[in-house]
């Protein structure tokens, strides 16, 4: 049963005690302890592996990741709009979410490779961050148009100074800055407790998604489509993109997983200054009760087993 | 006991407008405010602060009759129509009447 | 500034009680309720918050005089004589009177 | 519904004073109290409750309008100089006048 | 001195400072945070054993614990009543709290014996489990008779449903499904910061049974003799039972622990809704303020000879 | 760049996400994990090495550290109302922090000894404990004369037992009972995680401390010269008095940063309390905005030089 990670056990728990309406819960001062640990632990990887890579060598992925964190809202938005009638806000906020990424869903994906030994690029947690913005311009844009009244400025604030970006954004610094040697003391908590920490997270993020549910029924089953379809469709884009760039098996994967998952932290807080007009119940539901669940449980083995594919078999 | 006669305005809305309600308080003329963090439910569902993203505050200013009223037409022209807010005004007595 | 009348309906309880609240309150009328975490004293003792068995909750809700009455009616039935409880009553006014 | 009149007394202050402040209002004759966390700007500047010193408590007492008066002279005469401290007074009613 | 483990210092350190009334307080969310990882880490290690046993094999000594469990409260009961002059439901709540069993308590007792090298039937987690909920059950029974009036659905869903035995039983079942090797990852967080946590957790239990001395005097001294001379009985029924089950020493001495514990939280938030007119500060003054530190202080080296003991020479 | 320790750069980082006022920061709870993990890794650490000295040999050292505490608040007054013009009581405050100690510059000193493997005394979190708290009765006395008035049972309450000293001391205690064979347990939380636990603290400190900024213009710029010099003035102090004692180099240099550090927990809560017409706007502004970065940043390297120097070219 290598499919059944614990940390995967940990989320169905918690989306079990969830719809069992148990009285579990974390508090959340400390899921807030919990997604500091992951995302500072993410960086600091990512950073420590950016230092090895000559400068410049990398700009190539970074701009090709961009134009596709720009392209998926793009391909979002239409459909939102046609098949699903909603209104032009709701479509735009709802695209945003899926342009851009979540970290919870890339760290079960990452646990998952090393689970079973497969390498991957490790200045991954770079590409995370870079698609974790522009599809919340994309987004913004997609509902206001270019106005001159869209006050850019403050809403760069909220977007870039958000919490999530920002410890993204500090660890990959530090990890660079410090490299492998002088992070070794802070290693037993950022690195060895990683799984650890990953496995309490998903068990919130399970009573969390359950907590979603009651809400699909009333927001109709279109999202539950979409949360679904939409995320293959990404996983193609992603897995293609990250086989044209010469990405190895795994960072295929991974690219695959990002362009395949949503955002339920930084977009959501983005949107709610932003774009007022939409409906969070709506981008909500879809991603953290459909996409999230299907992602962890579904679709990486998914997007691995099209990362094999891509790569053709004399690999 | 002598006391003078202020508006007590409270909010109950959304925690991530809590930095724009602060701003947006001092500027309407309010020389203070407190905040606590809550949960609760209302027209917009069960807000549980499980999470940042479901968190409600609960904002208290005390304040004369002109700057309540300032606020409430503030806050229902902004912010009414798309956040989870409720908002509601009583008379509270204090001691030291220049401080509000 | 225009308000409506409205009653705000304020109780101090422990927190084992929240869930059974909220249901208890949108049964007899209520549509919304704001719930924060609270310690304190009284009658039954200092209720420090230290863990869940000596938690306080504030529950507030706005509604008119028929369903406050109702709440109180509620309350003082089923929780006054076993539960560390306050409840009280003020007056306040709202600028939305068909939501509450 | 019949209920009888108390004067609610709300105080929020820094959070080092929570022991002070119980002992005092039990010692002027407050039947019970309630406290919760919170935050807050006023003339002593922002306190943001980012750690201990920075913290805000929001503390209300039901009680009868002497002992009110008493804590309202106690407090000015002892905290209003040197401590961030706002207070204020309101009337709410209770079923249990009794207990307050 | 080897009975001064250092979490049973930490515990003794959080009783003084207690006394003393020092400012010292773990924040409620932390108090969360440690429970979660005490109670996941009891739940995964159990599991991770469960899985080895055949199934079925454990099904006699699981029945003979849950008799036990349902025996201690009614054992409990008269006593309470006849000398303690207690209420009907008084009473009931108290017996409810000493026939389930105290996770802190049993957490103590196994790093007792980790610490000597002292071999453990590894399964005893589920023991555990197993004593938490019966006794709740007798408890309501006692109190009112099995009335048609009792709304026993909505007690199963408060009594099964509670944080404590939700978070046994996910880990007792994450640890059976996964088994040792997948769950090496998060043993960082689960099992080799356990004895870390298990001190802050006494740090704060400590506290907490120091804020429980106050009511002591109030509530009279018949609830100090009731909180160590009902578990010395317990110890005595458990660890029988334990020897007659063909247990070793160790797992011996980990049943009479089981028994000779009481609840300090499943129980208390379970009676708080099925029997709200059993007065709290008993139940909790006798549980926390008297036989949890009696246990961690006096009693665990006791249970252990008394094991030794009832293996009697030859072992 | 052997000067820019991860740790540091997690401060760094605080300060710099905190001036672009982004929305990152750790929930009290947190906050409040962190430090007791700190304060008793560091008692638990002296502890262990205070059982192997003999009893009493320390007592020259601890008198001499104690002096120093009594000595340089009485140091400090003078500058702070002839140059800084500060009314009585809100110098005898400032002086209180400045004789006092900050354990968060102690613990970042430690790690820079360390990381470049310096040795140094392992008892010296006795002359932490040691420190804490005669600044405090000197600035008290400083600011009112020794009154009668004074409820002196009720300040030693308050300072004996603040939250950091009951830790430190309760850490130091069981430490010393245990021994280290007996916390090996524990280890895997105190001294493993500390490193990664302390550049969390560092982190939030450094949000902090970026909020005092905004205080600094207001209360001019007298702080923040004071801020830098009277450290300076303390390091020499404190580096003197640890050469004169026959202290190590790495001891030489923590006595020094001791000397120099600021309190910003224990006497901020105390003077509150004992002297509340003291401004704490001030003192914290100095503590926090200005001597703990300036300390953390640029002293402890040079605290090291002096020790060096102190030392002479022959070690
Ligand atoms: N009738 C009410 N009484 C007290 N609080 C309410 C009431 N209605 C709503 N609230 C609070 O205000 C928040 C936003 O309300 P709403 O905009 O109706 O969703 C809710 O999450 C509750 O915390
Ligand atoms: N006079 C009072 N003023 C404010 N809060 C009170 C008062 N009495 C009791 N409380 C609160 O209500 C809770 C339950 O009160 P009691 O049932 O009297 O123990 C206490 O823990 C306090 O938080
Ligand atoms: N006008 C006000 N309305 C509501 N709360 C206030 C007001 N002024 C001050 N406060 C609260 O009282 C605390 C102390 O106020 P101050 O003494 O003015 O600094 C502040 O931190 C706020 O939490
Ligand atoms: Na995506
Ligand atoms: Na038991
Ligand atoms: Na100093």
């Amino acid at each position: 049963m290598p499919d059944l990670d614990p940390i995967v056990l940990f989320f169905i728990f918690g989306l079990v005690a969830g719809l069992m309406r148990s009285e579990l819960r974390l508090p959340t001062a400390v899921y807030e302890l919990l997604s500091v640990v992951l995302l500072l632990a993410i960086g600091l990887k990512g950073g420590v592996e950016l230092a090895k890579q000559s400068p410049g060598s990398l700009l190539p992925q970074m701009i090709a990741v961009i134009l596709m964190g720009l392209a998926l809202p793009l391909a979002a938005y239409p459909a939102l709009r046609a098949l699903g009638r909603l209104t032009r806000v709701d479509a735009a906020a709802i695209a945003a979410h899926y342009g851009s990424v979540s970290v919870g869903t890339y760290a079960v994906a990452v646990a998952w490779l090393v689970s079973r030994e497969i390498a991957f690029e490790a200045y991954m947690p770079l590409m995370l961050v870079l698609l974790e913005m522009p599809a919340i311009l994309v987004g913004i844009m997609l509902a206001r148009g270019i106005s001159a009244e869209t006050n850019w400025r403050l809403l760069a604030r909220e977007v870039f100074l958000g919490k999530s970006i920002v410890l993204l954004l500090g660890g990959l610094l530090i990890g660079w800055a410090a490299g492998p040697v002088a992070l070794e003391p802070v290693s037993a908590l950022f690195f060895d407790l990683f799984p650890g920490v990953l496995a309490l997270f998903l068990l919130e993020m399970g009573l969390v998604a359950a907590g979603q549910f009651g809400s699909l029924r009333r927001h109709g089953f279109f999202l539950v489509g979409f949360g679904i379809l939409f995320p293959l469709f990404g996983a193609a884009v992603g897995g293609t993109l990250g086989w044209l760039l010469g990405l190895s098996i795994g960072g295929t994967m991974l690219l695959a997983t990002l362009a395949a998952s949503a955002s339920y932290i930084a977009v959501p807080a983005a949107m709610r200054i932003a774009l007022p007009a939409a409906n969070p119940a709506l981008s909500l539901t879809a991603s953290l009760g459909v996409t999230f669940p299907f992602n962890i449980l579904v679709g990486i083995p998914i997007y691995q087993r099209l990362a094999e594919f891509l790569h053709g078999p004399g690999v | 006991m002598r006391t003078d006669d202020r508006k007590l305005v409270t909010i109950v809305t959304e925690a991530a407008l809590e930095r724009h309600l602060a701003d947006d308080l001092k500027r309407l003329g309010a020389h203070g405010y407190t905040v606590s963090d809550a949960r609760g439910e209302g027209s917009r569902g069960v807000r549980a602060a499980r999470w940042d993203a479901s968190s409600n505050i609960r904002v208290e200013v005390i304040c004369d009759d002109a700057t309540a009223e300032k606020i409430a037409a503030h806050l229902r022209a902004h912010y009414y129509d798309h956040y989870a807010m409720v908002m509601y005004f009583s008379d509270v007595g204090v001691l030291r009447p220049e401080k509000f």
